[in-house]
């Protein structure tokens, strides 16, 4: 048991799958990215050397920083990230869930969000505290609409708050995706995993050309390293929790591998399609943006599905 | 070290250092991370923070003013850490190693692994110094 | 405070020279700024006095990358000025023809550059776009992109030949045709046109106190070109205007550079048909300088360069001064940024062109009521434009 | 030229060693005349300060203004000699012309040359400089 | 007349080096005037004046012309330094270490000698006692070796034509 559970975590769909899948899709992303812009882009396997060689650098912690927080701050948020992607992977491979986990994976997506914050604000350099205060304004501005879009699912599957049940309601009668209500709730959720990702028209904080890197700026070697999984892993756990809330998750037999594959691919590259077409907003015109309309429209969203749209 | 220098010549993260250069060399700089050169193809990118540097490219020859700069900004790095120098004037001075205003070892403020010689050097000499580099690495 | 220290002055990412400004701010408007130069002074004028004539041409193109053609061009017409030098015709037409070249690929630069600091990126990919094959056809030319050593006292080092002409014909015609887009965007893009129009104003009255040159003040309505004024070289064998706009504002100003890449086009266009007939030597072999002072100024793409060049007779200068356009265009922040707002005033320091990478992209503000803080410049210029991007095309 | 000989005809009395060569026109004056003579022509006859020179010859510093007459590519170049290198004194023709501030900070900072009036007389180059530098940066002393 | 006086045997002979040697000119401090002098000395009292004159043939700039004076002069916009007609010369007349690529010019230091007739230039304070002085001299005296060369030059030394009578 303590074994299975171990492996969960660790291997299967916990550390090592998400990370791994999470720098192959990173790639992907810059490949795309490159594509974009008329260039060639990096070689398959880029994103592991970066993160290997990240490994072996040397760590310098500034004199101004707060040691503990400094170091803590990207291993925390690995761990959580890991913790999250457990928690959803199961439900996805498995179909295994326990009560509230769609609770716990909302709490733990904010908690990595502090971990940036705490992160950012512990260099005591000035241009990662402001990468710090920005992340920190986006959280308050995509969490509302986050939270809104989670209760969607809820209610559709009769009130179940556990993953395997959100699932278990939609291989029975069809993906929320296919209702008003569903699909209102999954665009406002892409829209909100781009801001918590920090990608364009999002990377507020991260704003590379302005604030160097905002958050990161003083990180070298592994942490930065784990900062850099962290963000890739990301580009696994959003995609999959909104194919596990909206568009039934994943079934493994047949033709189902290759659609699963599908679904997920093709998230991704509307996320990085859009990242790409967009230019940098204003943090301003972000928290403008998520508080009068995406928290509304999927207060709407809510409604419907509480009407059964 | 042989497996870990692999990964590290795939994947230098370049940041640009300019003491007192004429502008020509950073130009050049910039070109290779356009269209047409492209380096990232090879795994190199230009980082904003000299925290994420696995490259120093140095440009210029230094004076007095911004050398005691440069020599904090190798502090500032991550070891290990490797300095290309770009262009004649970080290896020789070019012409401006009589003046009063320069600083008479480079090497003093800091360590220099290569040099890429040439004023400016043609982009495909960079490309080439790069390949130089992976191949040192990997052994 | 730790702020003043951090290394965003000499060391960006997007490849800085040194540079340090310093705005004093009132709530959103900048009341003061103050600039630190230095980082860059290698001393050229005493290196040049140690030097033999001809090296000192080819040391003062190593000033800087971006003017590398007009400072030896400005050089040689101070070491021609101390004895009157002549120079044959074939040279004169090879030396306006690098020279426009060089405007055109300066320029190209910086509309780039101003499109990348208000959020303009397409502006920036298609202006470096096009700026390469300027510097193919400088390859052609000199068998350099960049430092193309063509100077010389008394003529050219390089001919052009007639097979190179062809070539730089099926260049010229594809970067004429994308020039011509390239100012119809400049000048008629709405969003551009109100992000830049009224920003940053240097009356004319500033322009003439501050004894600004180039396009900077020619933008300010100060009819001054040196290429007119004083023509050397082929300047008085060819046609083009001086392109002279009212306003002052930074929008006015990259109207005139547009222009005057159009302008430059033409320019060339008119040398390589001259090359094709104007034949002779290159250069007038100089035996000596006899003893003297000379003083020479070309028009580079930022404004003039001054050289003046003091000789006793030998084969080397005793004193050799170098006045780069910039050094007389940027003290004119001071009256071009008083009472901007924050957002603006970047793109007003980029506006001058201080050699591409002067201008710092994230300034220390100091503001008077709260005390230091940093604010990100490139930023707030940026969400400008957006504010009217958003208002022009109605969200 | 009639500018030429309208300036010479108002500040004859004030120049010397009046050199004249095509488009250029070197004399010298004196500190006292210097204001009058870059008054008359940056205000009257609207040239333009184009730079000044400052160099060291065997008599001691010499400052070469550069004025542009840009109408007609006329260059008139006022010429000041001071005698004493140790301690060289010039008045500052900034309240005239605005753009000279930078161009005599220079001229502070390489050749310690200081200018009376001048409204902040401190170095260009090498303010805040991290190391110690002798300044000012060209002054030779001749037979040292 | 005031004129600058060189004695090239007992320059040559001093153990100071001739480079120690300064001038009133700073910013030709490295390559002082005497050089110009000296090479004004070679060509004028040395040199045979070869009809077809191998340095000038040898000398790939053209830098190298004879003058109406028929004294052979150098350019030095054209000079390139290197050092051809040193090894062209038969009679090895042109040193090494007097064509410079570098030139300074002398002057005389006359500017200062109208401002103060006593004036004791540099290079006569710093080189070796009685080799280069700033004196007196009316006339040529060839059987002391005293020659003039132009207006302000005496160089003392022994002149070939002189030697051999043909002056
Ligand atoms: S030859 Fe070129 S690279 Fe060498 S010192 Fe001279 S300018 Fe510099
Ligand atoms: S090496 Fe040449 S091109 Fe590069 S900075 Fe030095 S002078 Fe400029
Ligand atoms: S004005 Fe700027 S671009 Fe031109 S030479 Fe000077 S530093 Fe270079
Ligand atoms: S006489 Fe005067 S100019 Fe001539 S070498 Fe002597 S010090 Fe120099
Ligand atoms: S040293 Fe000068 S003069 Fe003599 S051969 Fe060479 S180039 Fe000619
Ligand atoms: S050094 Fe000068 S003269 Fe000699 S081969 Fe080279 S270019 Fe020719
Ligand atoms: S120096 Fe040597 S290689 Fe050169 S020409 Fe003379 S003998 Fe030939
Ligand atoms: S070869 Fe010698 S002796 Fe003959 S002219 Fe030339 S320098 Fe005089």
């Amino acid at each position: 048991m303590i074994a299975w559970i171990l492996f969960h975590l660790f291997v299967f769909p916990g550390m090592l799958f998400t990370g791994i899948l999470g720098l192959l899709i990173g790639w992907f992303d810059r490949k795309l990215s490159a594509r974009f812009q008329f260039r060639k882009g990096p070689p398959l396997f880029q994103n592991f050397n970066d993160f290997f060689k990240l490994l072996g650098k040397e760590t310098i912690i500034v004199k101004e920083a707060v040691k503990s927080v400094f170091i803590i701050a990207p291993l925390a948020a690995f761990a959580v990230l890991t913790l999250i992607s457990t928690i959803i992977g199961l439900a996805l491979f498995y179909q295994r869930g326990f009560g509230g986990d769609i609770i716990v994976v909302m709490y733990l997506t904010m908690t990595f969000s502090v971990m940036v914050i705490l992160g950012g604000s512990a260099t005591g350099n000035v241009f990662s505290s402001i990468g710090a205060g920005r992340e920190m304004k986006l959280l308050l501005a995509d969490e509302l609409a986050f939270i809104i879009i989670l209760l969607v699912p809820i209610i559709k599957s009769g009130y179940q708050i556990r993953f395997d049940q959100i699932i278990a309601v939609q291989q029975a009668s069809g993906p929320f995706i296919g209702s008003a209500s569903g699909i209102i709730a999954f665009i406002i959720g892409m829209l909100c995993i781009q801001a918590k990702m920090t990608l364009a028209p999002f990377h507020i904080p991260e704003a590379e050309t302005e604030i160097v890197e905002g958050p990161f700026m003083e990180y070298s070697g592994p942490l930065l390293a784990f900062w850099k999984l962290n963000h890739y892993m990301m580009y696994v756990i959003f995609p999959f929790l909104l194919i596990l809330l909206f568009w039934g998750g994943f079934q493994f037999q047949g033709i189902g591998i290759l659609w699963a594959v599908l679904k997920y691919v093709l998230i991704v590259t509307v996320m990085i399609i859009i990242k790409n077409t967009n230019p940098r907003i204003r943090i301003d015109t972000a928290l403008n943006f998520f508080w009068r309309y995406a928290s509304p429209v999927a207060f709407i969203g809510v409604i419907l599905a509480v009407l059964g749209v | 070290m042989g497996w870990y220098n692999k990964r590290l010549a795939k994947s230098l993260w370049v940041f640009h250092v300019s003491g007192s250069p004429c502008n020509n060399c950073d130009i050049e700089i910039l070109d290779l991370l356009t269209p047409r050169y492209d380096i990232e193809r090879l795994g190199i990118k230009l980082v904003g923070s000299v925290r994420h540097a696995d490259v120093l490219l140095v440009t210029g020859v230094f004076n007095k003013k911004i050398a005691p700069k440069i020599k904090k900004i190798y502090e500032q790095a991550p070891k290990p850490i490797f300095v290309v120098a770009i262009g004649t004037c970080v290896s020789g001075g070019c012409c401006f190693k009589d003046s009063y205003n320069m600083v008479e070892k480079r090497e003093e403020f800091i360590p220099i692994d290569m040099y890429v010689p040439g004023c400016p050097p043609k982009p495909e000499a960079m490309i080439e110094a790069v390949a130089k580099l992976v191949g040192v690495l990997n052994g | 405070m730790k702020a003043n220290k951090i290394p965003i002055g000499p060391f960006h990412p997007l490849l800085e020279e040194a540079e340090y400004f310093e705005l004093t701010v009132d709530g959103e408007t900048v009341v003061d700024i103050d600039m630190e130069i230095g980082w860059m002074h290698r001393g050229h004028e005493y290196i040049s006095e140690m030097k033999t004539f001809t090296q000192s041409i080819y040391l003062v193109e190593r000033i800087c990358g971006i003017c590398s053609t007009s400072h030896p061009l400005a050089c040689v017409h101070a070491i021609e000025d101390i004895d009157n030098i002549e120079i044959p015709l074939r040279a004169r037409y090879i030396r306006t023809l690098v020279g426009e070249l060089e405007r055109i690929h300066s320029h190209l630069l910086w509309i780039g550059l101003a499109g990348h600091f208000i959020g303009y990126d397409t502006l920036w990919m298609w202006a470096w776009k096009y700026r390469e094959p300027v510097l193919e056809m400088f390859e052609i030319i000199s068998g350099n992109r960049n430092h193309y050593g063509m100077m010389r006292v008394g003529g050219v080092a390089k001919d052009v030949d007639p097979e190179k002409i062809t070539e730089l014909y099926k260049h010229l015609d594809m970067i004429d045709k994308k020039m011509v887009m390239v100012a119809k965007v400049v000048r008629d893009d709405p969003v551009l046109k109100s992000r830049l129009k009224g920003v940053g104003v240097l009356t004319h009255e500033a322009a003439v106190a501050y004894c600004a040159v180039g396009p900077t003040s020619r933008a300010s309505g100060v009819p001054w070109d040196v290429r007119r004024d004083e023509p050397t070289d082929a300047y008085d064998l060819v046609d083009f205007e001086v392109i002279v706009l009212p306003n002052g504002d930074v929008y006015d100003k990259a109207v005139v550079r547009v222009l005057e890449i159009i302008e430059s086009g033409k320019i060339i266009r008119q040398c390589l048909e001259k090359l094709k007939t104007v034949q002779g030597p290159i250069i007038n072999n100089v035996k000596e300088i006899s003893p003297g002072e000379g003083i020479g100024r070309y028009e580079a793409p930022r404004g003039e360069v001054f050289h003046y060049i003091r000789s006793d007779g030998t084969n080397r200068p005793i004193r050799h001064k170098v006045r780069a356009p910039s050094y007389v265009n940027i003290p004119t922040f001071t009256a071009s940024c008083k009472g901007i707002p924050i957002a603006d005033a970047l793109i007003t320091l980029a506006s001058v062109d201080p050699c591409y990478c002067c201008t710092e992209r994230s300034i220390k503000i100091i503001d008077q009521k709260h005390g230091h803080q940093q604010i990100d410049l490139l930023k707030s210029s940026r969400e400008k434009t957006e504010r009217i991007r958003r208002e022009i095309h109605g969200n | 030229m009639a500018e030429i000989e309208q300036f010479l005809k108002d500040m004859g009395g004030k120049i010397t060693n009046k050199i004249e060569k095509k488009k250029r026109l070197y004399f010298n004056v004196t500190n006292d005349d210097l204001q009058d003579i870059a008054d008359y022509l940056f205000n009257k006859m609207g040239c333009r300060l184009s730079t000044a020179t400052a160099m060291e010859m065997y008599h001691g510093l010499e400052i070469l203004y550069h004025f542009s007459l840009d109408k007609t590519g006329q260059y008139f170049c006022p010429r000041i000699v001071i005698k004493d290198k140790k301690n060289p004194k010039v008045n500052s023709i900034t309240s005239i012309v605005e753009g000279a501030v930078w161009i005599e900070r220079e001229m502070f900072d390489l050749w310690g040359i200081e200018f009376i009036g001048h409204p902040r007389m401190e170095e260009l180059l090498t303010l805040h400089h991290p190391g110690t530098v002798k300044k000012p940066l060209r002054f030779r002393e001749v037979g040292a | 007349m005031k004129r600058l006086f060189i004695d090239i045997p007992a320059l040559m002979d001093s153990k100071s080096s001739i480079e120690d040697i300064q001038c009133e000119y700073f910013y030709h401090r490295k390559n002082p005037g005497q050089f110009s002098l000296l090479e004004i000395a070679e060509f004028a009292i040395y040199c045979r004046q070869c009809k077809d004159a191998f340095c000038v043939t040898a000398c790939p700039k053209e830098a190298l012309e004879r003058q109406e004076d028929r004294l052979i002069k150098r350019f030095n916009m054209r000079c390139v330094g290197c050092k051809s007609c040193i090894l062209a010369c038969p009679f090895g007349t042109i040193f090494p270490e007097v064509i410079n690529y570098i030139t300074a010019k002398c002057d005389y230091c006359l500017n200062q000698l109208s401002e103060n007739p006593d004036f004791e230039p540099l290079c006569s304070k710093t080189a070796p006692p009685g080799t280069i002085t700033m004196k007196e001299i009316s006339a040529e005296d060839p059987d002391n070796h005293i020659f003039l060369y132009g207006d302000h030059l005496a160089i003392k030394s022994h002149h070939w034509r002189h030697k051999e009578d043909k002056v």
